[in-house]
């Protein structure tokens, strides 16, 4: 796959990006359908239930089958929503999700883009994701979906600052932007994770803010809100935002693999396993840990949320690029 | 570049301000919402005096170069820099007294905003880099921004401040819009490396690129100083703002306007060669000194709108916008009959005496407006009314004030303006002189109009109309000002012409 | 490759419609908006001099940082004050900014 | 060349003393201000006497001259721009210096009783103003000239524009808009002077350009090779255009008749000792600065457009002497009788030989002190009662005979009654008149008529007749305001009987202006 | 490699053609096809848990969402600097400790901000 990049250009070879885009949009989609059956699974797991298990073995087709009932669902369009600001939201929520998927490399062959700036195109395009969702909401016309819409808004950017803050300090300590000169980087010396500790823990708690996940999930608080921003949207309009959401899990875990645990690269000298296990192995570490923080934590205050993200967040990832950059100059690293 | 090794006392100026500003701000936060913020007025003042301190020390001493040739400390700058600090730091005097009421509801963030608004102003006059420029450009523009709409309760603040922004990010677009070329012409933002290049693209087919830049730069600045095309936001945003900013925008704003386009204007464009003439060198025909026919056109049209509109206006505060704009145009003369090298000098050190002499009289007249405003309560030109006859040393001082904006003798205005009018003539552009006696003229109207509210006419009250003593300061400081001036230009005037050098502008201080 | 001039001709585009925006638009938001495509069409004109002009090199791109940058204290700036013109006066149409006489 | 402060300056800035010392006065005492506004306003007189004792007759140059650097303002590399403090009077200014010294004392004692309000501020002003009189006579120096001339500009508005009648901030405006637009034009005129003709070649090589009026006379009229260093140069299109901005200039002030509907708002609003003044003193820089710099700058060019200016005068005798004999007003009768005798000015002007200039001078003086003494008249009749119009006076000579004696004698020594200063300066213009332009000269004779007949016709009617009813009760003139009459008349008469006190001492001068000339 | 460049780019385009044509495609076409159409007055009134809505959905918002929007632009650009510095720091470093020292500054001044607006109480909600 990474050696297509290095061809001249050709249709053929246009052909066969394609089609490897194509896959991945497949592997995409069957990541998010099972994220969902194991998310519910491991919550139902841990809430010592049983978790989706009538449809197909094991429940495995359940997702299969809410899908499709969703997509026989009459699309409703509600009479006072804004119609065109009203379809183009969750296609402006979906696209970014995906397209970040290219920059990031997988493993030394499973690479779709080799791009100096991988970590400025992840953070520019994610948060076009935020203008989908505000247009959602403001174009429902809806109490619920307008304050939906803008409490994501504010909380998204909110900890977009922190989360983009936090891959500072590995800038600063690869001075690439590129993701796959970081995995390299990380092969030489240990994985981020450790001297970027901060950083990851900012990371971890802004990005899972970021997906507005629980217990960062206020915006579409069920209890307050109904839905938030999409609660006027049904069939595949609905769907998308869905799929929107677990496209970044994918999204967010593979980055955090990148960049904190080493990518594909192997620990303790475990060569002789190929890369992608290794990649799929830390990747679905972190996919669990998500699902385990839903199940686990509360959800937060308002009044908590957004102070975190200024009042905590922002200031510790800023000491986070300030101490890596004196460890820098000390050659600690 | 090791910035370490970096001659920092050439900053010194800006670094006073800048540290003062950020010190400031800290204790704004950390002092008590009910805590007196007046101390702040005080310690920036003793700071800008010690800046003007470090300023005058650097008067005199060859150019030098700081931060890879973006900045340079020259004699060009050092002078602006003078005028902008102590016309802050007598903004500062009037505004300690003012924002007592509840004008500006957050006092010490006007204080610091103030500080900030004056570092991009110096910063503007010493860059020699469009970038180091355009930030200190835009540095003195936010700060002025929220200044004007500083009270935000306040209507009339609020749309001052948003047609300012409005107008002054169009012009700071257009402005940019016409470096952009500039640069892709000469592949720099440094000022004398493009003056180096521009030429060689002028004769190389690309003239048509260097006019675009050229009107597009001087579009794009005639914001800052009011000028036509972009004058129209002055009489609301002078009215709008309240009155220390008013006059600081009226002054400091305005003189950074005029540093920053002499800056750009002569240095990037007077190589611009269009005809060389081998046989008679004297005869080279310069890019620049035919464009500046276009700058007199804007000066003429400046000159006749400022003074024409201003007569119609009631509210005092209008009427001395339109009356800046209109010595706008009067500045502009000696930019726009700059025809030969020969009195390039001259004109700039009569550009810069002028804008000496219109800040030390036009903040003498926005105290005396402070004062009579704040006491009745309205901005219209009948408050004046009785003035003289209520605290007579004020209508006698603002009289004189206003007798200098006319350019009347014996004050500081007119000697001032008859420099410019000696620049004109000596170039023979007979239409520009005369456009500019015939609108002063017409000035007579509006400026005696206020004369003779403050003497022919009744007060509505007899009351004695007290001046606090950081005020009275202000205006005797400006009252000596214009009349020693008038009387004995030559302090001034040699101490410019000494501290001047034209040279300056066009030194190159490094090797490529 | 793209020529210099398809770069000037996106960018005179766009200042023209912005120009265009905050002349004739009623919404101060727009008219904010418009001057946010005026300055993007300056980066544009920077970026592309940056790769194609005579003496190509980096200053342009910095250049656009700075722009950029400027373009974001514009919205800032520009915002807050609409936010308390709103506030004020329960509009943000800029025909309605007429308290003070021409 | 003298080191030390001389006559003329202490005659120029004397009044200031009178502005120190009011400064110090609380402005209700009334009767102490008024002691030091007369008192002040003497100390030039005085000194101006003493001038006039020691002027020398012989000489045609600059007397009690001063010279001080003042201001510099480089030009270029080698060049630069002087204005010298220098004063100095020659026959023509010294005689104006006398003259403006009686009206303004004169003017201070009118102000006494005619003055009604804060005198303090009257007082500073009207001594701010005597500096600038004073220095526009004395002053050699264009850039002095100008400043001087606009010194009295700014402080007639407010002394206008404060205690003239009911229309006064009218007038006011008016006369600081023409005045002002005329000082503009001399502005320019003066500017263009100094670049193309004021240069002369100072130490070290380098070019200093000056508006000292003697190098600009030297320049324009002996210079072959105009210099060339900034492009400068007296061209034809310069010297014509200087010329006829300079007329157009003084021509507002003194005033010609297209450019004189200022004067008639002006001088009915204005408080009579300030009238006086403008009557007597203001317009008359018109008359000098059209003598000293239209003639002294551009003889030739003078020469050429004389008939212009007879046309001008007759123009200015005629309009005056027709309008002023339909007025019913007597103010407004003064007011056009001042334009008509202007005339007469620029008659002697046009004649372009000795005996017109002699009579230009010596109108110039006379109708400075007529005018004067009319308006005081006619004020201290308004001042009475409170009206100057026709329908409402009548029969003064009953109630007032001093006043109406006064009237009468001035109202003959203005028709060129002999033995009156109005003979000498009429009979001397059209002396010259008929020397020169005898048809011209027979036309604008009829005009002396007119002034017969309008002066009769308005002194009469106010003079005799049935006493009218609101003058039946006034007094005649008290002691203090009689001072004015009697000195005022005095020097008509004394310029009448002895007319050499004035035509020795402008001889010598006249003469260089006519060998400039070429007469 | 050469055009590892172009072919990233390439590559990049295509996934964001993808991600538009999905959408596009199940949303716009396979939907409806599947879909029923029984569009009625009810269903397309908006949901407010039953209950039939009034007034307009658009209020005026609480103005802390307009302050978030102020602060994360201001915070969003300092972190456009952050990352060309970042990027070079290595090479920069090495040449003199002041390009921390600069940047200490800058952020210095950066928490300044966020200080003032934690005492105007913009942080807490």
């Amino acid at each position: 796959m990474a050696d297509l990049l290095t061809r001249p250009f050709s249709w053929l070879n246009l052909l066969y990006i394609s089609l490897a885009a194509v896959i991945m949009l497949g592997i995409v989609l069957f990541f998010v359908t099972y994220a969902i059956y194991f998310e519910r699974k491991v919550i139902g797991w841990i809430q010592i239930r049983y978790g989706p298990n009538r449809v197909g073995p094991k429940g495995l087709l359940q997702t299969v089958a809410d899908v499709f009932k969703l997509l026989i669902k009459e699309d409703i369009i509600p009479e006072k929503a804004d119609k065109a600001l009203f379809r183009i939201g969750p296609m402006l929520a979906y696209l970014p999700a995906f397209a970040v998927i290219a920059v990031i490399p997988y493993s030394e062959k499973i690479q779709f883009a080799d791009v100096n700036v991988g970590i400025l195109y992840y953070a520019a395009l994610s948060s076009i994701t935020i203008t989908g969702i505000l247009l959602g909401g403001w174009a429902s016309n809806n109490k619920y979906a307008i304050m939906g819409g803008m409490r994501s808004v504010a909380q998204m950017i909110s900890y977009e600052v922190p989360l983009i803050m936090s891959f500072l300090g590995i800038v600063i300590m690869t001075g690439s932007l590129n993701l796959i000169d970081i995995v390299e980087a990380q092969k030489d010396s240990t994985w981020f994770i450790f001297p970027q500790i901060i950083g990851f823990i900012t990371f971890l708690i802004a990005g899972n803010a970021e997906l507005n996940r629980t217990p960062f999930d206020l915006p579409e608080a069920e209890n307050e809100l109904v839905a938030g921003y999409f609660v006027e949207y049904s069939g595949f309009r609905f769907a998308f935002y869905y799929l929107t959401e677990y496209v970044y899990v994918f999204a967010m875990a593979s980055l955090m693999t990148v960049l904190f645990l080493g990518g594909w690269d192997a620990p303790f000298g475990l060569d002789f396993i190929p890369g992608i296990i290794w990649f799929i192995l830390k990747f679905m570490l972190l996919v669990f840990y998500l699902f385990w923080v839903r199940a686990t934590f509360p959800r937060v205050k308002t009044n908590q949320l957004m102070g975190f993200a200024w009042k905590v967040l922002i200031p510790v990832a800023l000491f986070n690029v300030l101490l890596t950059a004196v460890l820098k100059i000390l050659n600690v690293y | 570049m090791n910035l370490l090794e970096l001659n920092w006392g050439l900053l010194a100026p800006e670094l006073t301000i800048i540290i003062l500003a950020a010190v400031i701000t800290i204790a704004d936060l950390v002092m008590s919402d009910k805590g007196d913020r007046k101390i702040f007025g005080w310690v920036s003042i003793v700071g800008i005096v010690i800046a003007i301190y470090f300023t005058l020390q650097q008067l005199g001493s060859p150019v030098e170069y700081l931060l890879e040739n973006s900045y340079r400390v020259d004699s060009f700058g050092s002078l602006f820099k003078l005028i902008f600090l102590v016309g802050t730091g007598i903004v500062f005097i009037m505004s300690i007294n003012y924002i007592d009421k509840e004008e500006i509801p957050h006092d010490g963030e006007f204080y610091y905003l103030l500080l900030t608004a004056l570092v991009g102003a110096m910063i503007m006059a010493s860059s020699a880099d469009i970038i180091t420029l355009y930030i200190g450009l835009e540095l003195l523009s936010f700060s002025s921004y929220i200044m004007v709409g500083i009270r935000k309760k306040n209507l009339k603040s609020n749309e001052a401040a948003f047609k300012y922004i409005i107008t002054g990010l169009i012009s700071s677009t257009v402005f940019l819009y016409g470096v952009s070329f500039i640069y892709g012409l000469t592949g720099s933002t440094n000022l004398l490396v493009i003056s180096e290049r521009l030429p060689e693209a002028f004769t190389n087919g690309f003239d048509f690129y260097v006019y675009l830049g050229f009107f597009m730069i001087l579009v794009g600045l005639s914001y800052k100083i009011a000028a036509v095309p972009s004058y129209m936001w002055a009489p609301d945003v002078y009215e709008g703002a309240p009155t220390p900013v008013t006059a600081f925008l009226a002054v400091i704003s305005k003189a950074a306007g005029f540093a920053i386009i002499i800056r750009i204007l002569v240095t990037i464009f007077v190589p611009i060669v269009t005809e060389y003439n081998f046989a008679d060198p004297s005869q080279t025909e310069f890019f620049f000194f035919e464009a500046t026919t276009y700058l007199a056109i804007i000066a003429a049209l400046t000159m006749i709108i400022g003074n024409t509109m201003a007569i119609f206006q009631s509210n005092a505060k209008r009427l001395l916008a339109l009356s800046s704009v209109a010595h706008a145009g009067y500045i502009l003369i000696p930019l726009a009959s700059m025809k030969s090298p020969l009195t390039m000098s001259i004109d700039i050190s009569n550009m810069i005496f002028y804008l000496v002499v219109y800040l030390i009289m036009n903040l003498g007249v926005f105290t005396v407006v402070t004062i009579v405003n704040r006491d009745a309560d309205t901005e219209d030109i009948t408050s004046f009314r009785g003035l003289y006859h209520r605290n007579p040393l004020l209508g006698v001082a603002m009289s004189f004030f206003l007798i200098s904006l006319a350019g009347l003798p014996v004050s500081a205005g007119f000697i001032a303006k008859f420099n410019i009018f000696v620049s004109a003539i000596t170039v023979k552009s007979y239409w520009l002189a005369g456009i500019m006696v015939v609108t002063s003229v017409i000035s007579y109207f509006y400026y005696f109009n206020i004369i003779r509210q403050m003497y022919m006419r009744p007060g509505r009250t007899e009351a004695k109309l007290r001046v606090s003593n950081s005020l009275q300061f202000v205006i005797l400081l400006a009252f000596l000002g214009v009349l020693l001036l008038g009387i004995f230009p030559n302090t001034l005037l040699d101490f410019i012409y000494q501290n001047f050098n034209l040279a300056d502008l066009f030194t190159v201080g490094f090797q490529r | 490759m793209v020529p210099l001039n398809a770069y000037l001709a996106v960018g005179a585009i766009m200042f023209s419609i912005g120009m265009f925006g905050v002349l004739n638009k009623k919404s101060g938001i727009i008219v904010l908006l418009s001057i946010e495509l005026m300055l993007n069409a300056v980066n544009i004109n920077l970026i592309a001099f940056s790769r194609f002009g005579f003496y190509g090199n980096i200053t342009g791109q910095i250049f656009t940082i700075f722009t950029i940058t400027v373009a974001a204290a514009e919205t800032a700036v520009g915002l807050a004050i609409l936010i308390a013109i709103f506030r004020n006066k329960g509009t943000i149409s800029i025909t309605d900014l007429n308290i003070m006489k021409r | 060349m003298m080191d030390s402060i001389g006559l003329l300056t202490l005659i120029t800035f004397s009044p200031l003393l009178g502005v120190l010392l009011l400064a110090f006065v609380p402005s209700n005492k009334a009767g102490t201000i008024k002691l030091i506004g007369v008192l002040v306003s003497f100390i030039p007189l005085i000194l101006s006497f003493v001038m006039f004792s020691s002027f020398d007759s012989t000489i045609n140059g600059m007397q009690f001259v001063e010279d001080f650097d003042w201001i510099q303002i480089p030009l270029a590399d080698n060049a630069m721009i002087e204005f010298k403090y220098s004063l100095g009077v020659d026959g023509l200014s010294m005689p104006l210096v006398v003259l403006s010294a009686i009206v303004a004392s004169m003017s201070a004692i009118a102000a006494v009783n005619m003055i009604k309000k804060r005198w303090k501020e009257y007082f500073i002003l009207f001594f701010l103003m005597q500096v600038g009189l004073y220095g526009v006579f004395a002053a050699q120096n264009l850039f002095l000239f100008f400043i001087f001339f606009e010194i009295t500009l700014i402080t007639m508005f407010f002394l206008v524009g404060i205690w003239g009648l009911d229309k006064r901030e009218d007038a006011a405006f008016t006369f600081l808009l023409y005045n002002g637009l005329g000082s503009a034009i001399l502005l320019i005129s003066f500017v263009v002077l100094l670049m193309s003709a004021g240069y002369y070649e100072g130490a070290n090589g380098t070019t200093i350009f000056t508006t000292d009026i003697q190098t600009i006379i030297f320049n324009l009229n002996n210079s072959a090779s105009p210099y060339e260093l900034l492009g400068v140069g007296v061209s034809d299109a310069i010297k014509y255009g200087v010329f006829f901005a300079l007329l157009v200039a003084f021509g507002i002030k003194v005033p010609l008749f297209p450019f004189h509907s200022w004067i008639l708002k002006v001088h009915y609003q204005a408080p009579p000792p300030m009238s006086m003044i403008l009557s007597g003193v203001l317009l008359k820089i018109g008359a000098y600065g059209l003598f000293r710099m239209n003639y002294g700058f551009f003889p030739e060019i003078t020469e050429t457009f004389s008939t212009l200016l007879i046309i001008l005068g007759i123009i200015n005798l005629f309009y005056g002497g027709i309008l002023a004999f339909v007025q019913e007003d007597m103010k407004m009768v003064v007011v056009y009788s001042s334009i008509s005798h202007v005339g007469i000015i620029i008659l002697g002007l046009g004649a372009m030989n000795s005996f017109g200039f002699q009579g230009a001078v010596f109108q110039i003086v006379s109708h400075g002190l007529l005018a004067s003494l009319f308006f005081y008249i006619v004020g201290v009749m308004y001042n009475r009662v409170h009206t100057t119009k026709f329908s409402e006076l009548g029969g003064m000579a009953k109630t007032m005979p001093f006043t109406s004696g006064i009237l009468l004698t001035g109202a003959l020594a203005s028709l060129g009654l002999p033995g009156m200063s109005g003979f000498i300066s009429e009979f001397l213009t059209f002396l010259g008149l008929f020397e020169n332009r005898p048809i011209l000269a027979a036309i604008s004779t009829l005009g002396v008529v007119l002034t017969t007949v309008y002066l009769l016709r308005s002194v009469l009617n106010v003079t005799y007749g049935p006493t009218a009813e609101k003058l039946t009760h006034v007094s005649d003139a008290r002691s203090v305001e009689m001072i004015p009459m009697v000195v005022l008349v005095g020097f008509v008469i004394l310029v009448g009987v002895y007319p050499a006190i004035l035509s020795e001492p402008i001889q010598a001068t006249l003469q260089l202006f006519l060998t400039r000339i070429g007469g | 490699m050469d055009y590892i460049y172009s072919n990233s780019y390439l590559s990049i385009t295509i996934f964001i053609l993808l991600g538009i044509m999905l959408p596009v495609a199940a949303i716009e076409m396979v939907s409806p096809l599947i879909s029923p159409k029984k569009p009625s007055k009810e269903k397309s009134v908006t949901y407010e848990s039953g209950i039939l809505p009034t007034g307009d959905a658009r209020v005026q918002f609480n103005v802390r969402y307009y302050l978030f929007a102020l602060l994360f632009v201001v915070f969003d650009v300092e972190t456009v600097f952050l990352y060309p510095w970042a990027a070079a720091f290595e090479r920069l470093s090495q040449y003199s400790v002041f390009v921390l020292i600069e940047m200490t500054i800058f952020i210095f001044m950066l928490i300044i901000g966020l200080a003032y607006a934690w005492k105007k109480k913009v942080l807490s909600w």
